[in-house]
């Protein structure tokens, strides 16, 4: 029905996409997988009418069509859910929905506003999810936008007569569980009129889902697996190009730690409003692991040792000195680095480039009285580029243009070169390809040996419990239970659910 | 990918094809002499485009510097006689308040910059007015020769102010890009949220950027008033408007981030070529406004680098 | 009109909470305000002052009101003065040329200024979209343009408006307050209607939201953007014919001052200058704000070198009480 | 016609008599200097650029000063355009850039007429002519302590008026006009401009004679009509009924004083202005402005660049004239109701014909500092 053939892409200085064929039938579920810069974005881009293809061509039922923008292309039946939010959080849900559209409620000028609201129901009902649509899309949850998103792609089915493809890129990655499992369903309820293509970097879950999985490396198609057929160490090597290390989350290097010395001690901490009497030590060596849902109060954690919240009771302490007038200031002089999830917001700055990335927050080090040494920031870059193998031409590169796995890389390099021996990660994988990620796990267990303590707030359950020594499991701002995730000894991903929900 | 490398150097080119046109137009505006001359008189202007530019910098604006320099020449006048020198520390001081007080406004307190710094610079007018006795005041001559008069001296046929801008902008590009403020600015103007994640002072940081245009702000106003040996209320008026163009058109976007004070060094160039050439070229008066206006778009449609704004607001 | 439906939510005054109390706080702001010099100064509180108050806002409210859609898009128009002069320069001499009284073909200069305001603003627009100058830059060149194309056309020469029909605007009185106060009602009114009932008016909130989502979704932003800035054109002339009918002149100086002024107001009543946020109501508050505090000043006889020190305090405090500082995290 | 025009061109005729006389005498002077050396010479420019610097086109006063400029560049038989414009904004910095400027292109080759938009921006204008060897004349602004006879013959001549008078005679019109009794409004001009608050000074000078007068309030309108407009409607909720009577700085806060009053159906409330703007002198005509003060700035615009000229090419000798002429006040007519449509007649709607050498005829006698 859908068909890509030999459809090329170029870039100044990038071949992103090389003759690459795709075709999806009518009903089917089609996984895409391939790691970061395999050409995936891009693939997607060229579908949704974002990218036009330099040669090549697009077809549907046969017929050769060209997009110049995403509106030509859902005019042909083509939707795209996207990975990050993408509902306005100032609009009301149905306005979302039928963004761009309003049209059809427009008499003489005028929104007939019950009208929308009423499509709106209908929509909603499609995905299961009753909300009132007149709600301002901030107060919803990010499972209920999720939702949202797929309902307003659904408007196509009203609109367009003929089949319809719709995109799904990385659509679970802010879901828990059972809203994937919900996801699911709902997405295979709806092939009886849509087509999906579901890009995720959860490789469980495609093979769950997908009918046919085609696999990208370097911007070609490498693979196209058929769902009974599908094994994901085969895929991963395909993507990868190599083979996977079957000791993914490196156990083998997890050592225990020395319980002697405290690094950071919660002591009965509560945050008003975020949670309530957790109390916790880190040692040098451990890999703490908070787990929970989203609005649990695990980050709120971590923004507490960083100095971001101040605890309203209990007493927190870095390295045995009270934490008293918490600023991030004063948690950075005291060893603190933070990894942020918003890696592209709060871990690397947009706009300068990778020395001054680096330095960032230890720029008293390389300075004399306020003057920097620009040689020395220079060498410290170029040392832990070589060390960490981050893809850079060079030292002045732009951390925006840097690929997610070497953002991430180059913030680790931050806090590791500035001596932190504390280190809180926020989904330090988050996004990242199956190549990066195992570079992470490996920085995580090589900081460990370095007697860091690190505080973790994982991707995944399995992430979880393959890198902690320890696992809190919070709900609803509480402590509910604490595991030893000892090698050999560790909980399975069951034992926690049950004490997040 | 020639394009691409040339892109910073737009302004330049810019300013170059600007001066030429006119040159062309009426070789007399070549002259050496006359040029240096007409550098010299905007020096006033380029220390408030400077200071402007630390305020631009980290993605903020300052509207209040007009008022301060009012006041400061307010103020130069008034205490001239009684501290001499030294009532340019009593200047630069009082903008460094007021510059500190728009930025705690602004960070603390959350209120934008554009509406901070021009109610700040209504407070600074109060303050000039009143202390002026709604007059305007002439400084003491002798004590200005005593104090100032250095300023406006020769040297080897450089005018003394070139020399003081000089120095004010290696200052600024010193702070600006070896120091760990300026690398701190530049952190804040391109990410904020990710210089808070590093731990940054960001508060404090927003806070000095404005106290830093305040100051620029004081000292181009006490360089007026001893230009012009006066002050009053309303006696640098019209210096807003033209500052801020000057760091927009050297090619510091108000995003923040990019650019810096050798941009804004292009930008005022630029600005006072285009406005001589008004008088070079003999332009009907009642045009000059609407012709600055166009001009301007293209001066800006050219020098703007595009490449790191992903959305144009 | 959000702020409204919120409010019935609350319902009564028990239980309010955070955010409603900071949506409603321009409006205590200016209630306190009036109540504020209304003690100093009794006669403050007449519906004479109110009418006085409110002939020397109209102009004003309307140009605010132009500029709030372009605010609630995230970017800035600052092409007002220009725009406002010519679209009083062009009223003036259109009006005269078909007659000069309103009782003649001559009312045509009232949607002709409006369709100079229009084609201003589309200018503007394009510019900004076409030529990708961020908005601040591109209008406020533009905003030189039109102050000089004003200058051009009047060659410096004040333009005097006498039709007594049309200066009915201030001289007729309906239930203690002139006509133009009705005009600038009506006019609000319509800015409403386009900002809750038509789809332009709603899109702007898209864009100011989230530009990039909006595309996404299909949204023609480039398209959005330039019509905003033609309906702000609009307004600005409907600002500039309000202020040829307040003082019965027109010159290249009637759009002075209305830059910082409708900005300032725009701001003061809770519109947020990143977009997404705000609307109409929030700037006839904001406007109503200023206006109290200039005209409350005089009244209560302030001494004149005070009074723009009082202005500056009570504007930063009017935006620090009607912030929602826990919902943003930085501000510039 | 009242005795005040007719005397005020009674001397002008006069004047202009005596000018051809001395103008005669005066361009003798020139040849007999031009015989006395090369040295001598140097102070002569030929041919000139004439150029007027203000602040502003969107003023009716400074649009008549500027076509009294170009009328005097007229009547040396150029056209209008090649009188050379620079406007200033408002912005002391670019009045000084302007004048850099246009000194540059012209290698000091000028005959500059300016008002320096702020007292002290006076004095480095004047230095920059005097070191380029141009010649200027100012108008309005300039320090006290600032003089023409400090700069030997390159600061030519200031010219300003004495506004307390004027002031104080519109003053007691409008106040006899209340019947000596009640409250009066000031509305004055930018607060620091000495004609603001001079003509203030002339109200207060004539309140002493009427005790019963109260003055309710003075308020600077920054010379605008908008603004007025607001301080006017402020006023009338502050005092109502106590204001019987107001006294505006200038005809433009005047247009909006009458707009407010409008807005409120009063009519009859006595106002006096100052300027002299022809509809200023149309609503004394209608008796809604009671007086205002003609200024003359046709003549005033006109001379000023007359007079930088004239010395520049050395028709006269500037160091050689008393200090009388270097400094003096310009002219002044009371416009009232009952002469305002005659003044109309022969001042505003047919511009008389100046002789644009008759320097100091219509001046008003030598600057006087307190």
């Amino acid at each position: 029905m859908y068909q890509l053939n030999k459809v090329d892409k170029k870039f100044p200085g990038v071949h992103a996409l090389k003759a690459v064929d795709f075709k999806i039938g009518r009903g089917e579920i089609v996984g895409l997988v391939g790691e970061n810069g395999a050409g995936k974005s891009t693939l997607m881009k060229v579908i949704y009418g974002a990218y036009q293809p330099d040669s090549g061509t697009v077809t549907i039922d046969g017929k050769a069509v060209r997009f110049q923008n995403p509106r030509q292309a859902m005019d042909h039946g083509i939707g795209m859910v996207f990975q990050e939010q993408s509902l306005i959080t100032n609009l009301t849900v149905m306005e979302n929905i039928f963004l761009g559209f309003e049209q059809q409620f427009v008499r003489f000028g005028v929104i007939n506003w019950t009208a929308m609201a009423k499509a709106a129901r209908h929509q909603l009902r499609k995905v299961k999810l009753d909300i009132d649509p007149s709600t301002v899309t901030s107060k919803l949850s990010f499972a209920q936008r999720q939702l949202v998103e797929l309902a307003k792609v659904l408007t196509l089915e009203e609109r367009i007569d003929g089949d319809l493809v719709i995109l799904l890129d990385e659509p679970t990655s802010v879901l828990a569980k059972e809203e994937v499992e919900l996801l699911f369903s709902l997405v295979r309820e709806l092939t009886s009129r849509a087509s999906f293509i579901f890009v995720s970097h959860r490789m469980d879950e495609v093979l769950e889902l997908s009918d046919r999985i085609y696999v990208m490396k370097d911007g070609e198609v490498v693979d196209v697996v058929e769902h009974g057929q599908a094994n994901i160490d085969a895929i991963q090597h395909k993507m990868v190009g190599r083979e996977v290390d079957k000791q993914y989350y490196r156990e083998q290097k997890q050592h225990p730690y020395d319980s002697g010395k405290t690094l950071v001690r919660f002591d009965r901490v509560s945050v008003a409003g975020k949670y309530r009497d957790v109390s916790f030590d880190l040692h040098p060596g451990e890999v703490l692991c908070l787990v929970g849902t989203e609005g649990s109060g695990r980050e709120a954690v971590l923004r507490t040792i960083f100095g971001l919240e101040r605890p309203s009771t209990g007493a927190v302490a870095i390295k045995g000195n009270p934490f008293h007038r918490a600023t991030a200031q004063e948690a950075v002089a005291r060893g603190v680095g933070y990894v942020p999830r918003e890696r592209k917001v709060e871990g690397i700055v947009n706009g300068m480039n990778v020395y001054e990335n680096m330095t960032l927050s230890q720029m008293g080090k390389y300075a004399s009285h306020g003057v920097l040494r620009i040689r020395e920031e220079k060498a410290l870059a170029e040392n832990w580029i070589k060390r960490l193998s981050i893809k850079t031409p060079d030292v002045y590169k732009d951390c925006g243009g840097l690929s997610g796995g070497n953002q991430q890389k180059v913030v680790l390099a931050k806090w590791r070169s500035g001596g932190s021996d504390i280190f809180l990660l926020d989904h330090p994988t988050r996004g990242l390809d199956i190549g990066a990620k195992e570079d992470v796990y490996d920085m995580i267990r090589e900081m460990c040996d370095d007697g860091a303590g690190i505080v973790l707030v994982a991707d995944t359950l399995e992430e979880a419990i393959g890198l902690s020594h320890t696992i809190l499991v919070l709900k609803d701002g509480e402590i509910q239970k604490r595991f030893d995730g000892s090698p050999g000894g560790k909980p399975s991903p069951f034992d926690l659910v049950h004490h997040m929900i | 990918m020639s394009i691409e490398n040339l892109k910073p150097y737009f302004p330049w080119i810019t300013l170059a094809v600007l001066v030429l046109l006119v040159g062309a137009l009426n070789p007399s505006f070549l002259n050496p002499a006359s040029l240096v001359q007409l550098v010299a008189d905007i020096v006033p202007l380029f220390i408030m485009a400077l200071g402007m530019t630390f305020a631009i910098y980290i993605g903020g604006i300052d509207l209040s510097m007009q008022q301060v320099a009012n006041l400061v020449t307010v103020v130069a006048t008034v205490y001239l006689v009684q501290y001499g020198i030294f009532v340019a520390f009593l200047c630069i001081g009082a903008g460094f308040v007021i510059g500190a007080a728009s930025g705690w406004i602004t960070t603390r307190q959350f209120v934008p910059s554009f509406v901070a710094t021009l109610a700040m610079g209504f407070i600074a007018l109060s303050g000039a007015r009143f202390l002026s006795g709604e007059r305007a005041l002439s400084m003491n001559a002798d004590a200005r020769d005593a104090s100032f008069g250095w300023m406006f001296g020769n040297t080897v046929g450089i005018p003394h102010e070139l020399v003081i801008a000089g120095l004010l902008l290696a200052l600024a590009w010193f702070l600006q890009s070896r120091t760990t403020f300026g690398r701190a600015l530049k952190a804040v103007g391109s990410g904020e949220l990710a210089a808070v994640a590093s731990g940054l002072k960001v508060d404090q940081i927003k806070i000095l950027a404005f106290a830093l245009s305040g100051t620029f702000a004081a000292i181009a106003g006490l360089m007026f008033s001893v230009k012009l040996s006066g002050g009053d209320a309303n006696l640098a008026n019209g210096f807003l408007i033209l500052a801020i163009v000057a760091v927009l058109v050297g090619g510091t976007p108000l995003t923040g981030g990019v650019g810096g004070v050798i941009n804004t060094l292009v930008g005022t160039l630029i600005v006072v070529v285009i406005r001589s050439a008004m008088v070079y070229l003999e332009v009907d008066a009642t045009m000059q406004q609407m012709i600055f206006g166009v001009i301007l778009i293209v001066a800006i449609a050219m020098t703007i680098d595009r490449s790191k704004m992903r959305i144009v607001k | 009109m959000a702020t409204i439906q919120t409010a019935d939510k609350a319902g009564t005054w028990v239980g309010i909470g955070r955010e409603t109390l900071v949506k409603w706080a321009p409006l205590l702001v200016l209630i306190v305000l009036c109540g504020f010099f209304a003690a100093i100064e009794p006669r403050f509180l007449s519906t004479r002052n109110f009418a006085r108050i409110l002939i020397a806002a109209s102009p004003a409210l309307m140009v605010a009101t132009g500029v709030t859609f372009v605010i609630i898009m995230g970017s800035i128009d600052l092409s007002m003065e220009g725009t406002v002069s010519v679209c009083a320069v062009s009223f003036a001499f259109c009006f005269l040329w078909l007659g000069g009284t309103l009782a003649s073909w001559a009312w045509l200069a009232l949607p002709f200024a409006m369709l100079v305001g229009a084609a201003l603003g589309f200018v503007n627009g394009l510019i900004h979209v076409k030529l990708k100058i961020p908005s601040f830059m591109a209008s406020l060149a533009m905003g030189f343009v039109g102050t000089g194309l004003a200058m051009v056309m009047t060659g410096g020469d004040r333009i005097r408006i006498e039709d007594e029909l049309f200066r009915s605007l201030l001289t007729e009185r309906v239930l203690g307050f002139p006509l133009m106060v009705y005009v600038a009602g009506v006019f609000l009114l319509i800015a409403w209607f386009i900002q809750t009932r038509t789809t332009l008016g709603r899109n702007f909130y898209a864009v100011g939201g989230g530009e990039d989502l909006a595309i996404a979704s299909g949204l023609n932003v480039s398209r959005v953007r330039v019509l905003g800035y033609t309906v702000a054109g609009v307004f600005f002339a409907v600002g500039a014919l309000l202020a040829v009918g307040r003082i019965g002149i027109a010159e290249t100086a009637t759009g002075n001052d209305f830059m910082f002024l409708s900005v300032t107001a725009v701001v003061v009543g809770g519109t947020a200058l990143w977009g997404g946020i705000g609307g109409v109501w929030n700037t006839l508050v904001g406007v109503l704000i200023v206006f109290v505090i200039g005209n409350g000043m005089v009244v209560i006889g302030l001494p004149g070198y005070v009074q723009d020190g009082v202005l500056g305090i009570l504007v930063i405090l009017a935006v620090i009480l009607s912030t929602d500082r826990k919902s943003i995290s930085f501000v510039k | 016609m009242s005795t005040f025009i007719k005397d005020f061109i009674e001397k002008e005729k006069i004047s202009r008599r005596n000018f051809l006389f001395a103008s005669a005498c005066g361009l003798g002077s020139v040849a007999a200097i031009g015989a006395l050396g090369p040295g001598m010479a140097r102070a002569a420019l030929t041919d000139p650029t004439i150029a007027w610097s203000y602040r502003n086109r969107t003023n009716p006063y400074w649009n008549e000063i500027v076509s009294g400029g170009e009328a005097f560049v007229q009547s040396l038989g150029m056209t209008k355009d090649a009188l050379t414009h620079l406007i200033n904004e408002g912005s002391s910095e670019k009045s000084l850039a302007d004048v850099k400027a246009v000194l540059a292109k012209t290698g000091g080759n000028l005959a500059l007429a300016i008002d320096t938009n702020d007292a002290p921006n006076a004095r480095p204008v004047v230095e920059a002519v005097a070191a380029a060897g141009a010649y200027v004349s100012t108008l309005w602004n300039k320090t006290d302590d600032l003089h023409p006879w400090d700069f030997g013959d390159n600061y030519v001549s200031h010219m300003s008026w004495s506004d307390e008078g004027p002031a104080e005679q519109t003053a007691r019109i409008l106040l006899e006009a209340m019947g000596g009794k009640g409250g009066v409004v000031h509305l004055g001009g930018i607060a620091s401009n000495n004609p603001a608050i001079e003509r203030l000074n002339g109200l207060k000078n004539a309140l002493k004679d009427y005790p019963d007068v109260e003055l309710l309030a003075a308020e600077p309108a920054d010379w605008d009509t908008q603004k007025a407009n607001q301080v006017m409607s402020a006023f009338l909720t502050r005092y109502g009924d106590e204001i019987t009577g107001v006294h505006c700085a200038n005809d433009t806060i005047a247009y909006g004083v009458l707009e407010a009053l409008r807005a409120e159906g009063i009519e009859d409330m006595p106002i006096v202005s100052y300027d002299g703007n022809p509809q200023a002198v149309q609503l004394v005509a209608e008796r809604k402005i009671l007086a205002t003060v003609f200024t003359n700035p046709h003549w005033g615009g006109g001379i000023t660049a007359a007079l930088a000229y004239h010395a520049a090419i050395g028709s006269f000798k500037p160091s050689e004239e008393p200090n009388e002429h270097r400094e003096f006040y310009g002219p002044t007519i009371m416009v009232r109701p009952d002469d305002a449509l005659e003044f109309k007649a022969s001042y505003l709607d047919s511009v008389p014909t100046y002789d644009w050498t008759d320097f100091w005829g219509p001046s008003n006698g030598p600057i006087v500092y307190k």
